[in-house]
C-alpha cells in the first residue's frame, strides 16, 4: 500500500461518490457541486500521474469556467427541485440493465486489453509542460486553430441563442 | 506506483455512471452535467494512456476535448436558457412537442 | 517569337470582346459597343497576321512548328485532350480568311445593323463566333476542334435566330442546330472510332501513326477502319458544310442578318467541312471508297444546288444555293484528292462569295429590307458602288478570268478531269458552272437592270454608308487577285499555292499530277472550254432577262412541273417531313411521352413518394419527442457498436478501432 | 520521541510551517483592517479607531471577540448545506492559495534540515494559483444563491459574472511575465528578473509587462471584488451583497477570506512584475543590505517612546517592549559577526516591503475610487481589458522573436 496507490483509492472513491451524489442529488446546484468534486478529484488524479499542466487546466476551465457557467446559469433560471416525471416508459424499463451492460462490455474490454497488463503509471515519467505545448503547436496545430474558430462560432450561436428578441 | 488498468476502471466506472444519470435524470441542466462527467471519465483514461504509454499527444487531446466541452456549454447553456424562457420548465419530459 | 509562343491570344482577344459586350454592353452606345468588338476582332486580325509573318520566317529546322499546349483540359486513363492550339501552311490560310474576313464583317456590321435593337447582342455573338472559328481552325487536336466546331454551331444557331420574335427565323435557327447536331453525331462517331484505332486525338501524333505505311490502302467497297471513320467525318463535314443530303438548313439560314449570313454561312462556318476534310486528308487518301463518295457527294451536291438556284426569287435564298454548290466544288476538288485547289476555293469563294452577300445585304438596305427580286430593278444608276462590287464578284464566281473565281475553278474541274474514271465529274462539274454563271447573271439582271419593279414612292433608294462600301471595296479587290497566286500554275509556272500548302497537303494522289507538260496543254484547253461554258451562261441571262424578259415566264408555264419542283427545291423538306419527322413526332408522344414519362418514371417516383410516406406513418411514433428515451436509444447505439468490436474483431478496422 | 521526530520530519516541518503561516496571515489580515480603517481615515481627516487601546491597536482584538461571541442566526428557507459550505470554501481557499507563494531566496539551516520559505513549491505555481482563484467564485456564487434571498441572489449573479469575466484577462495578462521567464514556477519568475543583477530596479519585468501589469492589477483587483470592482457587495445597493445574510463567524470567514485574497494579490503582483524578493538597487551597492536596520532601529526608537506616554499596561509595558525587540533587531542586523542573518533576512525583507505597498495601494483605491456601474464594469472588462492583454501578449511574444528573452 504504496502513499500514491492510498492517495489514488482516496481520490478515486471522491469521484464515484461525487458521481453517485450528482444522479441522487434532486437540486442542479447539489448536482453540480457533486460534478465539481469528481472534476476536483480527477484533477488530483492527474496531479498524482504526474500530468500537472492537464490537471491545472482540467480545474481552470471544467471548475472554474465550465461549471461556473452551469451554476449561474441555473442561479438565473432559479432551477427548483427536479420533479420525478416518469413519462418515457423506456428509460424506467431499460435505463438500469443497459447501463450494467454497457460498464460490463467495458470492464471486460479493459480486463482483455493488453495494457492493463502493462507494469502503469509512474508520477511525473513525461509530459512537462513544455512538450505538450511543443506538441501542441507543432504537430496538432491545424486542429489548434480549428478549435480556435469552433469557439468562435460557440459564442456567437451562444449570443444569439441568449439574447431576447428586439420587439 | 498504480496500475493503469486502475485508471480505466475507475473511468469505466465514471462513465457508467454518467450514463446513469443522462438516462435517469429529468432537469436538462443536470442531464448536460451528467454528458460532462462522462468527458471527463474519457479525459481519464486518455491521460492514463498517455501516460502509461509515454505519449504527451493523449493530454493534447485531453485539453481539445476541453475546449470542445467549453464551447458546448456555452451553446448549450444559452439552448437550455431558451427553453426556460419559452417551456417555463426545465424538465425534459415537459418538453417533447418537437416543435416551439 | 512572341506571338507564336502565345497563340492564345488570337483567340481570347475576340471571347473578350464577346464577354465585354455581352455582360456590360446592354446599356452602352452602340460606339463604344463598336470599339470593343471591332478593337477585338481587329487586334486578333493584326496578331494573327504577325503570327503568320514570324511563321513565314520561322526557320526551316524549327519546321513543323510545334503544337502549343497551354493546359491540359480532359484527362482520362490513357485519354488526353489538351487546350493545344498549332499553326502551320493551312491554318495560316484559314486564319487570314477567318480574321480577316471576319474583320471587315465587323465593320460592315456598324452600318448594316446601326439601326436595329440588340446591337450589343450581335456583336457579342459575332465575336463569340470569332473565338470559337479560331479555335476551330488552330486546334492541335480533334476534341478541341469539336469544341469551335459546336461553337460555331451554336453561335450561328443563336445569329440566325438574332430576330427571334420572327417565327421563321427561331425555327430556321432550330433547324440549323437540329441538323447539324445529326452530322455532328456521325462526327463524334468518327472521333471515338480514331480515338480506339490510334489512342490518342492529337493531330500530329494521329497522323504520323495513320501515315504509316503499315495500315494497307482500303480497295473501293472495302470498309475498313479508315473508310468508316472517314465517312463519319464526312458524315459531319456534310451537316456543317451543308452538303447533301442535310443541306437543307443552309438556305433557311438566311433568316439571319445579311453580315451573318456573310460571315457565318457563307464565308468562314460552312467551309469548316473542307477544312476538316483538308487536315485530315492522310486518312482519307487511305480510303478510296471515302474519296470517292465526298467527290460524288460534293459533285452532286453542287449540280443539284445549282439546279434549285436557277429559279428562286429571293435574291439571299439565290446566293445561299449557290454557296451550297460552290462548297459542292470544294468537296468534289477534296473528293478527288486536289485538297489543294480545295482550299484554294474555300479562300478566293471566301471572298466573292462574302462580297456577293454584304452587297446584297447593301442592296437590302438600300430598298428597304426587300429580298425579292421580282420587286427589284433598276438599282444599277441608283446604287453605283454596290452595283459595281457585286458585280465584279459575280465576274469572279462565274469563273471568268482573270479573277480569283476562274483559278479555283479551273484547279478543281482540271483535276476532277484528271484522275480516273473523273470525267463524268468533270462533266457536272462544267454544267455546273454554267449553271452558276447562268444564275449569277440572272441575279445581277433581275436586281439591277430593267424597269424597276418596287414601289418608287415610298421606297426611297439611297446607297449605304462608306462603313459599308469600304469592306465591299476591299473585298472586290480581294476578289480580282486573290487568284493570282495560282496563275502562274496556269502558264506552265509552278502552282504557288499548291506548294505552299504542300508540308501539310502532302498526298499520294491528285495535285502533283498537275505539273507535267503533256497535261499542260490539257489544263489550258479545259480552261478554255470552262470560260466558254460560263460566257454561255452568261449570254442566256443576258438573252432571257434583258432581251425579252417575258420569256422567263412563258418557259416556266411551258415546263410547269420541273420549274415546280426547282420552286420547291426538289421538295426535299416535304421528303423529310414525312419520313423522318412525322414518325418521330408519332414516337415520342405515343412512346416516350404517354408511355415512359407518365405510366414508368411519373409512376415510380410517385410510387417512391407514396411509400415514403406510409414508412414515415409507421416509424413515426418512435419520434416520442421524450429526451430520455433518445438517451436510451443513444446508448443502445453504443451497446452495439461496443459489441461489435468486442465480439466481431474483423469488424474493428471499419468501426475505426485500430488494434 | 526524538526518533518520531527524526522519522517524520518533513511532515513535521510542513506542518509546522503551514501553522506558522497561518497565524501571520489571520494576524496580518486582523491588522490589515486596522490598517485599511486608519488610512482611509486619516485620508478622510477623521482619526479612525483610536480608542482600543492606544492608536486603537487593539481594535482588531475587540473585532474578533464581537465575531466569535456575537449570535449566529440562520435564515429560514436557506439550503443549509451550501449555506455552511460557502464560506468554509472561500476561506479555504483564499489561505490555500497563499501557500504557493515563496517567501524567500534560499532556505533556513536549522537542526541540519533545509527549510524553505513558502510551503509548496510546484513547478505550475502560477497555474494551481489561477486554479484556486478560479474555485473561489464558488464561496461568493453559492453564498448568494444559498441564503435564499433577493440582495444575496444578484450579488452572487453579479460576482460569478464579474469573476468569471476577469478571470481571462487575469490569466492573459500574466501570460507576457511567463513568456519571458519561460517557467510557471514562481521562483523561476523571480530569478529570471534576477538576470542583470546591476540593473536592479530596471531588471524586473514591469518595465517589460506595463502593459501586462496594469491589465493584471486591475483584473486582481476585480477578482478580489474589491474597491472600485466591489459591486457584490454594494452597500449602497445590495445592503451587503451575496454576504447580506450572513452573521458573526460566517461572516468573518468572507471577510478574512477577501483580505487574504488581498494579500496573495499583492504577493503575486510583486513577484511577477516587481521582482519578488530582489532588492531594487544594484547588486554591488552592498551598503543598501543596511537598510532593514537603518528602518527598524528609528522605528523602535519612536515605539519606546511613544509608548511611555501611555499611562495604560500596554501602553506603559508592551509598545516599549515590542519597541526594544526591534531596536535590538535592528541593532543585530548592523552587527559585522551577524552578517550572514542579515544577508538572509534581505530577501523577505524587500519582499514584505513592497507587499506592504501594495496593501497600502489597495486601501489607497478604496480611499478615492468610486465603484463601477454594472454595464461599465463588464464592458470594460471584456471590450478594454481583454483586448489589451492578448494584445499584450502578442506583442510580447513578437519581441521575444525579433531579440530573444533578455
Amino acid at each position: 500500500m504504496t502513499p500514491q496507490l492510498a492517495i489514488f483509492f482516496v481520490l478515486a472513491a471522491l469521484a464515484v461518490l461525487g458521481a453517485l451524489n450528482l444522479i441522487i442529488q434532486r437540486h442542479p446546484i447539489h448536482s453540480a457541486l457533486s460534478l465539481i468534486v469528481v472534476m476536483i478529484a480527477l484533477a488530483g488524479l492527474y496531479l498524482l500521474m504526474g500530468s500537472e499542466f492537464v490537471a491545472a487546466v482540467q480545474i481552470i476551465v471544467y471548475g472554474g469556467a465550465i461549471m461556473v457557467l452551469f451554476v449561474f446559469v441555473i442561479m438565473l433560471l432559479n432551477a427548483g427541485v427536479e420533479e420525478r416525471t416518469n413519462v418515457s416508459k423506456l428509460a424506467g424499463v431499460a435505463g438500469i440493465p443497459l447501463a450494467v451492460a454497457l460498464l460490463g462490455f467495458l470492464a471486460a474490454a479493459i480486463a482483455r486489453s493488453n495494457e492493463s497488463a502493462q507494469a502503469g503509471v509512474e508520477a511525473g515519467t513525461l509530459a512537462n509542460t513544455k512538450e505538450i505545448s511543443t506538441m501542441l503547436f507543432k504537430d496538432f496545430v491545424y486542429p489548434f486553430e480549428l478549435t480556435s474558430f469552433l469557439i468562435l462560432v460557440a459564442i456567437l450561436g451562444a449570443i444569439v441563442l441568449a439574447q431576447r428578441e428586439k420587439s | 506506483m498504480v496500475p493503469t488498468s486502475y485508471y480505466l476502471i475507475l473511468s469505466a466506472v465514471l462513465f457508467g455512471l454518467g450514463v446513469v444519470a443522462f438516462v435517469f435524470k429529468r432537469n436538462v441542466i443536470t442531464i448536460f452535467m451528467s454528458i460532462e462527467l462522462m468527458l471527463n471519465a474519457v479525459n481519464l483514461a486518455f491521460v492514463a494512456f498517455s501516460q502509461a504509454r509515454h505519449q504527451s499527444d493523449g493530454q493534447v487531446f485531453v485539453l481539445f476535448v476541453i475546449v470542445v466541452a467549453a464551447a458546448e456549454a456555452a451553446v448549450g447553456l444559452g439552448i437550455i436558457i431558451l427553453m426556460a424562457r419559452n417551456r417555463q420548465s426545465l424538465n425534459v419530459e415537459r418538453v417533447d412537442f418537437l416543435k416551439l | 517569337m512572341p506571338i507564336l509562343d502565345h497563340l492564345w491570344i488570337i483567340p481570347l482577344l475576340p471571347l473578350l470582346g464577346s464577354a465585354i459586350n455581352g455582360l456590360l454592353g446592354g446599356k452602352w452606345p452602340n460606339t463604344i459597343v463598336n470599339t470593343v468588338a471591332l478593337g477585338a476582332t481587329g487586334l486578333s486580325f493584326l496578331c494573327a497576321l504577325e503570327a503568320v509573318r514570324e511563321f513565314l520566317t520561322l526557320s526551316s529546322d524549327k519546321l513543323p512548328f510545334p503544337p502549343q499546349h497551354y493546359f491540359d483540359w480532359i484527362v482520362a486513363g490513357s485519354f488526353r485532350a489538351g487546350f493545344d492550339l498549332e499553326i502551320d501552311q493551312l491554318t495560316v490560310v484559314m486564319l487570314m480568311v477567318v480574321t480577316g474576313v471576319g474583320f471587315l464583317i465587323h465593320i460592315y456590321s456598324t452600318g448594316y445593323m446601326a439601326h436595329e435593337s440588340g446591337y450589343y447582342r450581335f456583336f457579342s455573338y459575332l465575336n463569340l463566333f470569332m473565338f470559337f472559328m479560331l479555335v476551330l481552325v488552330m486546334a492541335a487536336n480533334y476534341v478541341l476542334l469539336f469544341v469551335g466546331w459546336e461553337g460555331v454551331g451554336l453561335c450561328s444557331y443563336l445569329l440566325i435566330g438574332f430576330y427571334f420574335l420572327k417565327k421563321s427565323a427561331s425555327d430556321a435557327g432550330k433547324k440549323a442546330f437540329i441538323v447539324n447536331r445529326i452530322g455532328d453525331f456521325g462526327f463524334m462517331l468518327g472521333m471515338f472510332l480514331l480515338f480506339r484505332t490510334f489512342h490518342t486525338l492529337d493531330f500530329t501524333t494521329l497522323f504520323a501513326a495513320a501515315s504509316n505505311p503499315a495500315w494497307g490502302h482500303e480497295a473501293w467497297g472495302q470498309f475498313g477502319t479508315f473508310t468508316i471513320a472517314c465517312l463519319l467525318l464526312f458524315m459531319g463535314a456534310t451537316g456543317k458544310s451543308a452538303q447533301l443530303p442535310l443541306y437543307v438548313w443552309l438556305p433557311d439560314a438566311m433568316e439571319g442578318p445579311t453580315p451573318v449570313s456573310a460571315l457565318i454561312h457563307a464565308a468562314t462556318m460552312v467551309t469548316a467541312g473542307v477544312y476538316v476534310v483538308a487536315r485530315s486528308h492522310i486518312l482519307f487518301v487511305h480510303s478510296e471508297t471515302a474519296m470517292v463518295v465526298v467527290a460524288v457527294v460534293g459533285c452532286a451536291t453542287a449540280f443539284f444546288a445549282a439546279t434549285i438556284g436557277l429559279v428562286q426569287t429571293d435574291i439571299k435564298r439565290v446566293l445561299a444555293y449557290s454557296t451550297v454548290s460552290q462548297l459542292g466544288y470544294m468537296f468534289l476538288a477534296c473528293g478527288v484528292g486536289a485538297f489543294s485547289a480545295g482550299i484554294f476555293h474555300l479562300m478566293t469563294h471566301a471572298f466573292f462569295k462574302a462580297l456577293l452577300f454584304l452587297a446584297a445585304g447593301s442592296v437590302i438596305h438600300a430598298i428597304g429590307g426587300e429580298q425579292d427580286m421580282r420587286k427589284m430593278g433598276g438599282l444599277s444608276t441608283k446604287i453605283k458602288y454596290t452595283f459595281r462590287t457585286m458585280f465584279i464578284a459575280t465576274l469572279a464566281i462565274a469563273g471568268i478570268p482573270p479573277l480569283a473565281g476562274f483559278f479555283s475553278k479551273d484547279a478543281i474541274l482540271f483535276s476532277a478531269f484528271q484522275i480516273e474514271g473523273g470525267h463524268p465529274l468533270y462533266a457536272i462539274g462544267l454544267l455546273t458552272a454554267l449553271l452558276t454563271s447562268f444564275y449569277m447573271f440572272r441575279l445581277i439582271y433581275l436586281t439591277f437592270y430593267g424597269q424597276p419593279r418596287y414601289d418608287e414612292h415610298h421606297v426611297h433608294v439611297h446607297e449605304s454608308p462608306w462603313s459599308m462600301l469600304g469592306p465591299l471595296v476591299t473585298l472586290a479587290v480581294l476578289s480580282v487577285i486573290g487568284g493570282w497566286i495560282a496563275a502562274p500554275a496556269l502558264w506552265g509556272g509552278p502552282d504557288y499555292f499548291a506548294s505552299f500548302l504542300a508540308p501539310v497537303l502532302t498526298s499520294p494522289q491528285g495535285a502533283e499530277a498537275v505539273n507535267e507538260a503533256a497535261a499542260h496543254q490539257l489544263e489550258i484547253i479545259l480552261a478554255i472550254v470552262a470560260v466558254a461554258s460560263a460566257l454561255l451562261g452568261w449570254g442566256v441571262a443576258y438573252w432571257l432577262y434583258i432581251r425579252q424578259p417575258a420569256k422567263p415566264e412563258q418557259m416556266a408555264k411551258s415546263m410547269r412541273p420541273v420549274y415546280n419542283t426547282l420552286l420547291n427545291k426538289y421538295y426535299v423538306d416535304e421528303f423529310y417531313a414525312a419520313v423522318i419527322i412525322k414518325p418521330l413526332m408519332w414516337i415520342s408522344t405515343n412512346v416516350l411521352w404517354k408511355f415512359v414519362d407518365v405510366a414508368a418514371i411519373d409512376g415510380t417516383v410517385n410510387g417512391i413518394a407514396s411509400g415514403a410516406t406510409s414508412i414515415g406513418d409507421t416509424v413515426r411514433h418512435t419520434q416520442s419527442g421524450n429526451t430520455r428515451s433518445y438517451a436510451v436509444w443513444v446508448v443502445i447505439g453504443a451497446l452495439v457498436v461496443i459489441a461489435v468490436i468486442f465480439f466481431w474483431p474483423a469488424a474493428r478496422p471499419v468501426v475505426g478501432m485500430v488494434r | 520521541m526524538i526518533s518520531f521526530l527524526n522519522a517524520n520530519a518533513t511532515i513535521i516541518i510542513y506542518l509546522v510551517k503551514i501553522a506558522l503561516l497561518l497565524f501571520i496571515v489571520l494576524t496580518v489580515n486582523a491588522y490589515l483592517t486596522w490598517f485599511e480603517r486608519k488610512v482611509v481615515a486619516h485620508m478622510q481627516s477623521r482619526w479612525g479607531p483610536h480608542r482600543v487601546g492606544p492608536h486603537g491597536l487593539l481594535q482588531p482584538l475587540a473585532d474578533g471577540a464581537k465575531f466569535l461571541l456575537k449570535e449566529d442566526p440562520t435564515p429560514a428557507g436557506v439550503d443549509k448545506f451550501t449555506y455552511f459550505l460557502a464560506p468554509l470554501m472561500a476561506l479555504a481557499l483564499a489561505l490555500t492559495s497563499i501557500a504557493i507563494i515563496p517567501f524567500g531566496p534560499e532556505p533556513l539551516h536549522i537542526l541540519g534540515r533545509d527549510i524553505t520559505l513558502g510551503i509548496a513549491d510546484l513547478n505550475i505555481g502560477i497555474l494551481a494559483l489561477f486554479a484556486i482563484t478560479a474555485l473561489s467564485v464558488y464561496g461568493v456564487a453559492l453564498a448568494g444563491w444559498s441564503s435564499n434571498s433577493k440582495y444575496p441572489l444578484l450579488g452572487g449573479l453579479r460576482s460569478s459574472a464579474q469573476m468569471v469575466s476577469y478571470e481571462l484577462s487575469l490569466t492573459m495578462s500574466v501570460v507576457g511575465v511567463l513568456l519571458l521567464a519561460g517557467s510557471f514556477n514562481l521562483r523561476d519568475i523571480i530569478n529570471a528578473q534576477a538576470h542583470h543583477p546591476e540593473r536592479g530596479i530596471f531588471g524586473w519585468n514591469v518595465w517589460p509587462q506595463i502593459l501586462g501589469f496594469f491589465c493584471f492589477f486591475v483584473a486582481a483587483v476585480a477578482e478580489t471584488n474589491r474597491v472600485p470592482f466591489d459591486l457584490p457587495e454594494a452597500e449602497s445597493e445590495l445592503v451587503a451583497g451575496f454576504h447580506t445574510e450572513y452573521a458573526s463567524f460566517k461572516f468573518a470567514m468572507f471577510f478574512i477570506a477577501e483580505y487574504t485574497s488581498m494579500i496573495t494579490v499583492s504577493c503575486l503582483c510583486t513577484i511577477m512584475f516587481f521582482g519578488g524578493w530582489l532588492s531594487p538597487f544594484p547588486a554591488s551597492w552592498t551598503f543598501t543590505h543596511y537598510l532593514p536596520s537603518v528602518i527598524l532601529l528609528p522605528f523602535g526608537l519612536w515605539v519606546i517612546w511613544d509608548g511611555i506616554r501611555y499611562e495604560t499596561i500596554f501602553g506603559r509595558l508592551v509598545l516599549p517592549g515590542i519597541g526594544t525587540v526591534l531596536t535590538v533587531i535592528g541593532i543585530a542586523l548592523a552587527v559585522p559577526q551577524l552578517q550572514f542573518v542579515n544577508e538572509f533576512v534581505q530577501g523577505p525583507f524587500w519582499l514584505l516591503g513592497k507587499i506592504f505597498v501594495f496593501l497600502f495601494v489597495y486601501v489607497w483605491m478604496r480611499g478615492t475610487l468610486p465603484r463601477f456601474r454594472y454595464d461599465q464594469l463588464m464592458s470594460f472588462g471584456w471590450k478594454l481589458l481583454l483586448p489589451v492583454s492578448i494584445a499584450n501578449v502578442v506583442i510580447t511574444a513578437f519581441a521575444i522573436l525579433m531579440w530573444g528573452a533578455r
